[in-house]
């Protein structure tokens, strides 16, 4: 597994090299109330990246308080089918449980997959198609009812009502119903709305998956919340995002959208059921700020403890931080690719040369910069197979040398590849954005002053971000318009070269709306890679074809990598046991946060 | 009868005579010029009169000659509320009843406005308060200088609007205003400014905004008012017909000054100013068939910052090259006694004017 | 102007009926502009506005659901009509046999929050009336007082003063003063807080947290109405009737007190209706700059997000508050200036 | 909300007290041998806050319209990105005062390290646009719309007076805001900011026309009512002939009154949409744009947000120094 803080930046601009090794050493002279940093005082905060890849402050784990969570934006859904934010799911863990999840510990180990409803990891038959699990005894819902496996699977076959429950991951059910045979359990006509015939809960402890094809990241994927059990009666179809019935160690005492909402402990949760979750404070509140400056005031005035949405702190924010509250921060990395695709679809970009000449004309530290810099932006990317994903090589891989000789862009070899797409003097093309996110406008309007040096004039149309799947994710509508650069950024949804590059890079994921695979990439020898990748079950060759998948992503030039980003992330000097985890790229693993003695 | 000031050429020269008079109302070298940006305005620039009790004097003139600034300043309305602007200049000598009022405290003045000093305004619908009854202002002005109780003010008031004709008066008592014809809010309006027997009235163009059949009534009453209470009146007009019903004296005024007065029938019947001809000639006569029509006034009146050298009306004067020598465009004439107690400023000798007069004026009116 | 006696209760009562039937049409007129708005310009401009209400994953199973849900397929009269019939009766929403009750007054569901809108309208509306209210205490206080100051001492040093600051207010936009003051009085010296804290919460908090709002609100509404005070009062003063007051031989003070300012605050509190109402349906800008949890800040997220059913409350509770302010402002009129007749 | 444009004007302009009032209509009877527009023009003349608001509008003017002879004048251009002055850890512009220098004299911006000055200047471009040709639109449809109702009165009257009435009862920005963010971005032939500037002027300018049509449609009410347009119509002159030649050009006062007052409220609305980010696209500038930019970096660059804010202020009260003094001079009661 790749660490990423040990990779790259060999040769990077020696100013801001300067200036943020200056800042990363001289940690702990920041703060005038940090008196103490590095050990971890009693009342001062850790240190500068003390809970990057390690846990701060372990020790001084309490129980009891209140957590308190600020955000700017709610979940998508707290309900387990329907959320699809990072956050979210970081967050279910309180108040959902799943058969398997990710290790709590720091960085990469906290990806490592641990049982948590079963008793252990699956029995996996060797075909890689029947995966069996048994469930522990003491596991309880709320009302103090034992969590069955029909529990389980009922709360998997919700991902198959879309039409009521939109918006949350749908690989279980690609991989289990890949005819799309079943209708849901809404449409469901057995009496126990158990229809569905890919899982079989033989008794109320057993469970198992037969699927159709083998899928050797099967296991990641049953360790999303949205693989967590709901009880039939319990469910509420489209509002049970607003209070879902827990199966973990808190549960929902009020909540409302977009503004606040407070999880108290599950009475009915014995920690002796539960390996993983150490259930720390009493209370966990959220509440939502509608402008980012003032919540990260009120985090550094300690009114609360860590940002929800785990996004980075804004400019101002972090500016303040960085100068006066540096032991507070951490600076990992998030596990997301920035980028701009090129649609095949859109003249020029139909040739491989003229896209290579927009990777070399760009400006790619200008774009580093537009992105928050080094330390709030991220390393400038050279690939695109984020850092936490097995298979990844970080900056070691640079095929277009865009951290080193390129990095601020190379015209001759762009004029080149111009010539040799057939057009010398340049071209005119389009820029699609989302204008509700200011950074991504800033790093389009970089990327447009540096190609009106080698002769590509663009135009930026931001479109309603809002829409993204309807105006981006259709393939008709981004021809039409003529977006020939689309930015974008991606995380993995379970960090594997499936979870994060299948939507984008195989041709079966070509939809005619909520489209990812931008480029519209429909090459047989990736589609060929991945089927081997999810019939491989050597997790060494696994990493190894999820190498070869990206090298082969990257030589067809489909994607300009703005940076591996990374965020600033404020942690409350009250915090305890924090420690970010790769299992949420990069996010602080909030289910075992504590508040100090 | 009015009793005049005696010499024609103190008229014009500043006299400070801190003698109190023996008329009733004296008004000495009257001066109110305003402080514009274009220039001063010199809207009344030296003023001489008096008044008795019991008689009218009637003030003629265009808009803009200086007559409702005269009255505002015997009324001490151009001092009191003017807020940081600048102020109006004002210098001369107002005597009433014996007392100096230029000079006089500002609070002792007001206490004799609404009391001694009354004034009726042209336009009684925007010179009554929109927002009040017409009793409530009645009582108002009764209770500012009587120690009454409501009962009592409104008991005055209904009495008052009974007494200037107004019908069911303890009903109209309670209506506003705009609820009133523009005849009876007239009357209202003289109701409330006789409230407290003022031993002066201005009626400020009393009758201009009525119609010709309210007009006659409402110059009855005030000339019935005044034989009741005994009053001292000035009327202000444009109007010669209206000074013709009600005054004893007639004040003609012209670019702020006086130039020609007399008794009413003198002013009437032997003009002696070119300018009052013009007037005469423009009035409307119901006593005779018209026939031929004078010549009114050509022109515009004079600007109050550049007032024509010489003799103001001399640009607008058909007869201003009867005098020799160009004198009509550079002396200013100074008021002459043409007759018995009868002034007039102008450059022509006394025997042009008559002969003008006889021959080529009196005919056609 | 009408001349004719002040109005009896017959009257008062057919002038409400037509001003109600009047504000229904207008209501009308509101809603189908708004439907139109989010409905056919941008399927003018080739978007489904189904595709606006899902997710990440646009799943056509789930675009179907909204439509259905929200009966986009359906002529946009019929949509509206069922938009009115929930504002009375309620409504219900299903679709994959998943249902959806909304209670009257139904000002429609949210599907992005799962959420009715008219909690959401209850919810942000004492915020809303909290700014309003306390901003319009303070600039009516503050603003009126400088005016007719400055109209009594014309042309002096104050008034010059007064009016620099009122035409620097007035020139000023609300988001650049609201940033500078939180910038210095917040964040800089750290005087007030910059957080909305609910006055359940904390009395204190909220009071401390809304002066800063309120301030600045107050000092834009505060600069045009010392100049619309100070312009109304000089007029007034000009008028006969003040004159007349003087001539009775009122003393200064009761002029000004009692006859100019009468006539004066007419006009002004028929704007101060209209500036109300039109506040208490959402100070967009205010909210946003100062983070409050008003209808303002709600509808610019809805705005953002493109979450219909937010907009078209927010909208319709802005014109009701607007079209009442209106309606009350007349009927006030019609109680201070008896030459007002209602018709 | 934006200042609306309740601001009384020719109607309620502040008057002197009665003597001056006296004293003006005999001044102005003896001078009314000038034409009005010299006289107000003379009045303007004397009104040095008036005349200075005056200049600073004719220097923003031509700011805007020499926008690229300025830029390339100091060597700098709106768009172009300087990322070396940016300090790479907080994003923002190397040395104090937001990098104020020789070459950037208003810094640069955060972030890109786009000249600021430049940006003003062009930013200029899009307040001056928004606010004068919305304002054209508003005076076009409310001078024809309210002579209309004013000329003609009966249901077409009825129906107008409703529809202004209906129109200043709208939730404005609300609305503004709804339909600039869901217009399309290509339309008639226009792109990106071409779009949302037509928009953004339509919009504003439809808004804006009842307070001009309101006041129209009373002087027009009034006009008809006077004697010598009844005296024209007697000498049978046609309708068209009567609403030209006689009722225009007593329209014109009014008019220019209003379009001075509104063209700094039309620059306030446009500043506050793009605040609000449903403004011009970058990389056009807008001053209500950077404000908005700026909210992320108010302490730690603090200029950034202080410059456009000005700009704003200045652009503003300039207008409506000048627009006071305009309303003042054209004041038919002639006192200030």
């Amino acid at each position: 597994m790749i660490t990423q803080r040990t990779t790259g930046r060999r040769k990077q601009a020696v100013a801001a090299a300067a200036v943020v090794a200056a800042l990363l050493s001289t940690a702990a002279c920041g703060g005038g109330d940090d008196k103490n940093e590095g050990g971890g005082s009693k009342n001062g905060a850790a240190g500068f990246d003390a809970a990057n890849n390690k846990a701060a402050q372990a020790s001084l784990a309490k129980k009891g308080g209140t957590l308190k969570f600020a955000g700017v934006q709610d979940a998508d859904s707290w309900d387990t089918t329907r959320g699809y934010y990072g956050f979210a799911w970081n967050f279910m863990r309180y108040y959902s449980r799943t058969l398997v999840t990710g290790n709590a510990e720091p960085g990469a180990a906290g990806a490592k997959l641990t049982p948590d409803l079963a008793t252990s990891t699956a029995k996996v038959t060797d075909d890689g198609k029947t995966y069996t699990y048994t469930l522990r005894d003491g596991v309880t819902w709320e009302d103090g009812k034992p969590i069955t496996s029909q529990d389980i699977k009922y709360g998997i076959e919700r991902q198959w009502a879309q039409d009521v429950l939109s918006g949350g991951p749908v690989y279980l059910k690609d991989i289990l119903d890949p005819k799309g045979e079943y209708k849901g359990p809404y449409k469901d006509k057995s009496k126990d709305k158990l229809g569905l015939k890919a899982i079989e809960t033989p008794d109320a402890k057993t469970i198992i998956f037969k699927l159709p094809q083998a899928n050797s990241d099967f296991e990641d994927i049953l360790a999303l919340a949205s693989s967590a059990p709901v009880r039939q009666d319990k469910d509420t179809k489209s509002k049970y995002g607003l209070k879902p019935f827990s199966s973990g160690p808190y549960k929902f005492e009020s909540y409302t959208p977009n503004k606040s909402l407070v999880l108290v402990r599950n009475t009915e949760w014995k920690a002796s059921s539960d390996p993983i979750r150490k259930a720390y404070p009493d209370k966990i509140t959220l509440n939502l700020f509608t402008n980012a400056n003032d919540m990260d005031q009120r985090l550094i005035n300690g009114d609360y403890d860590l940002d929800i949405n785990q996004t980075g702190m804004s400019p101002q924010g972090r500016t303040t931080a960085l100068k006066k509250h540096k032991a507070n921060l951490d600076n990992p990395v998030s596990g997301y690719v920035r980028y701009a695709v090129f649609p095949q679809s859109v003249k020029p970009f139909d040739n491989e040369h003229c896209r290579k000449a927009v990777i070399y004309g760009a400006d790619h530290e200008s774009l580093q910069t537009a992105r928050g810099g080094p330390v709030a932006g991220g390393d400038i990317g050279t690939n695109m197979l984020p850092p936490s994903v097995p298979g990844a090589e970080g900056q070691k891989y640079d095929p277009y040398e865009s951290a080193t000789t390129n990095k601020n862009g190379n015209v001759a070899k762009a004029k080149e590849e111009l010539k040799a797409c057939g057009k010398p003097n340049g071209f005119k093309t389009t820029i699609a954005v989302r204008n509700n996110k200011p950074v991504e406008v800033a790093t389009a309007e970089s990327l447009q002053a540096s190609l009106k040096k080698v002769g590509i004039t663009v135009d930026i149309d931001q479109y309603d971000g809002a829409q993204t799947s309807g105006i981006i994710g259709s393939p008709a509508n981004v021809k039409k318009k003529g977006y020939g650069i689309i930015i974008m950024g991606w995380g993995p949804d379970f960090p594997t070269v499936q979870g994060f590059g299948l939507p984008l890079w195989s041709g079966k994921y070509i939809l005619e709306s909520g489209n990812n695979n931008f480029a519209l990439i429909d090459d047989k020898t990736i589609d060929g890679l991945f089927d081997s990748y999810v019939k491989e079950l050597d997790e060494a060759k696994k990493v190894e074809l999820s190498t070869e998948i990206n090298h082969k992503v990257m030589e067809g030039g489909y994607y300009l990598p703005f940076v591996f980003e990374k965020f600033v992330n404020w942690r409350g000097s009250n915090l305890a046991n924090v420690y970010t985890t790769d299992n949420y790229s990069g996010q602080y693993d909030f289910v075992n946060l504590a508040l100090k003695k | 009868m009015t009793e005049l000031s005696k010499s024609g050429a103190a008229m014009t020269e500043p006299v400070k005579d801190s003698r109190p008079p023996s008329a009733f109302l004296e008004v000495r070298d009257l001066k109110v010029h305003f402080p514009t940006d274009d220039g001063l305005v010199k809207s009344v620039d030296g003023l001489n009169f008096t008044l008795e009790k019991g008689k009218t004097l009637g003030i003629v003139g265009e808009s803009g000659s200086g007559k409702s600034v005269t009255s505002l300043g015997i009324m001490g309305l151009h001092t009191a509320g003017q807020y940081g602007k600048r102020k109006a200049q004002i210098s001369g000598e107002i005597w009433l009843d014996g007392t100096e009022l230029l000079s006089a405290d500002p609070d002792y003045v007001r206490k004799l406005r609404g009391r001694e000093m009354a004034m009726i305004f042209q336009d009684p619908l925007s010179a009554l308060h929109p927002y009040y009854t017409i009793g409530q202002q009645i009582v108002e002005a009764y209770r500012i200088h009587n120690k009454v109780d409501k009962k009592t003010a409104r008991r005055r008031a209904v009495e008052m609007l009974d007494r200037v004709g107004i019908p069911q008066p303890d009903k109209r008592v309670d209506s506003y205003p705009h609820e009133f014809s523009g005849g009876m809010r007239q009357r209202a309006m003289i109701a409330m400014s006789l409230v407290n027997n003022p031993e002066l009235l201005i009626a400020d163009e009393p009758t201009t905004a009525l119609d010709v059949t309210v007009q006659a009534q409402i110059l009855d009453l005030i000339r019935d008012l005044q034989k009741e209470f005994g009053s001292a009146v000035i009327v202000i007009t444009h109007d010669l017909g209206v000074v013709a019903e009600l005054s004893d004296d007639i004040l003609v005024m012209y670019g702020g000054r006086c130039i020609e007065r007399g008794p009413a029938e003198k002013v009437f019947y032997e003009p002696r100013h070119p300018y009052t001809w013009g007037l005469l000639g423009s009035m409307p006569r119901l006593d005779r068939e018209q026939t031929e029509r004078l010549i009114p006034v050509k022109g515009s009146p004079p600007s109050l910052i550049n007032i024509p050298s010489g003799c103001a009306f001399n640009p607008r004067c058909p007869y201003a090259d009867v005098p020799k020598d160009n004198v009509t465009r550079t002396v200013r004439p100074e008021l002459s006694e043409v007759g018995s107690q009868h002034w007039a400023a102008c450059h022509m000798t006394q025997e042009q004017r008559e002969r003008i007069w006889i021959e080529e004026i009196a005919p056609k009116l | 102007m009408a001349r004719g006696t002040a109005a009896g209760p017959r009257a008062v009562l057919a002038y409400l009926i037509r001003r109600l039937f009047a504000a229904a049409v207008m209501l009308v007129v509101i809603i189908l502009v708004v439907f139109g708005i989010f409905f056919l310009v941008p399927r003018w401009a080739g978007v489904d506005p189904a595709t606006m209400f899902v997710g990440k994953q646009a799943d056509p199973a789930a675009i179907e659901a909204v439509r259905q849900k929200l009966g986009l397929g359906e002529p946009i009269f019929v949509q509206v009509w069922e938009f009115f019939k929930g504002l009375f009766v309620g409504r219900t929403y299903a679709s994959g046999g998943d249902v959806t009750n909304c209670a009257a007054p139904c000002f429609g569901y949210s599907f992005r929050n799962e959420q009715a809108i008219w909690p959401v309208l209850t919810d942000r509306f004492p915020v809303t009336l909290a700014l309003a209210l306390g901003a319009a205490v303070l600039w009516l206080i503050f603003g009126v007082a400088a005016g007719v100051l400055s109209a009594l001492k014309r042309g002096s040093l104050w008034d010059r003063g007064a009016m620099i600051v009122a035409l620097s207010g007035v020139s000023l936009p609300i988001y650049f003063t609201g940033l500078l003051s939180l910038a210095i009085f917040s964040y800089g010296l750290g005087w007030l807080d910059a957080q909305y804290v609910p006055f359940a919460e904390s009395p204190t908090g909220w009071f401390g947290g809304m002066i800063l709002p309120w301030v600045t609100l107050a000092f834009l509404y505060a600069a045009m109405y010392a100049r619309i005070t100070r312009a109304t009062m000089l007029e007034i003063l000009g008028e006969d009737y003040i004159r007349t007051a003087r001539a009775k031989g009122l003393r200064e003070p009761v002029v000004i007190g009692k006859h100019a300012m009468r006539s004066t605050m007419t006009p002004i509190l028929t704007m101060f209706g209209m500036d109300l109402g039109a506040l208490i349906g959402g100070a967009i800008l205010t909210e946003t700059t100062f983070s409050l949890p008003g209808l303002g800040q709600a509808v610019l997220t809805a705005i953002n997000t493109k979450d219909l059913p937010i907009i078209l409350g927010v909208t319709l509770i802005t014109s009701l508050a607007v079209i009442f302010a209106n309606l009350v402002v007349d009927l006030l009129y019609a109680v201070i200036d008896p030459r007002v007749r209602l018709s | 909300m934006t200042a609306p444009l309740h601001e009384p004007t020719a109607e309620v302009a502040p008057s002197a007290a009665e003597e001056a009032a006296i004293a003006g209509s005999a001044e102005a009877k003896a001078v009314q041998g000038r034409s009005l527009g010299r006289i107000a023009w003379e009045r303007l003349k004397r009104d040095k806050l008036a005349l200075t608001g005056g200049v600073v509008v004719l220097v923003l003017i031509l700011v805007a319209v020499f926008a690229p002879l300025i830029t390339s004048l100091v060597g700098q251009d709106p768009e172009t990105h300087h990322e070396n002055l940016i300090d790479p850890l907080f994003s923002t512009p190397i040395g104090s005062y937001g990098g104020i220098s020789g070459d950037h004299l208003l810094g640069v911006e955060p972030v890109s390290g786009r000249d600021i000055f430049a940006r003003i200047v062009y930013g200029a471009q899009v307040s001056l646009l928004v606010g004068f040709l919305s304002a054209l639109v508003a005076v076009v449809l409310g001078t024809i719309l309210g002579v209309l109702a004013g000329y003609f009165g009966g249901w077409l009257d009825a129906l107008i007076s409703r529809v202004m009435d209906g129109l200043l009862a709208f939730p404005q920005l609300l609305f503004i805001i709804a339909l600039v963010s869901v217009m399309p971005n290509e339309m008639l032939g226009l792109t990106g900011t071409g779009v949302r500037l037509f928009v953004m002027i339509l919009v504003i300018g439809f808004f804006g026309w009842p307070y001009v049509g309101r006041v129209v449609r009373g002087q027009t009410l009034s006009m008809r009512e006077r004697e010598y347009v009844e005296a024209a119509r007697s000498l049978g002159a046609g309708r068209f002939y009567i609403l030209f030649k006689e009722l225009l050009p007593n329209l014109v006062a009014p008019i220019i009154v209003y379009t001075t007052m509104m063209i700094p409220t039309n620059i306030l609305t446009e500043a506050a949409l793009s605040f609000l980010g449903v403004g011009v696209k970058p990389p056009s500038a807008s001053w209500g744009q950077m404000l908005s930019s700026a909210i992320d970096y108010y302490d730690s660059d603090p200029m950034y947000m202080v410059i456009p804010g000005v700009a704003i202020f200045i652009t503003v009260l300039s207008f409506n120094l000048f627009g006071d003094g305009v309303r003042d001079a054209l004041d038919p009661k002639g006192s200030r």
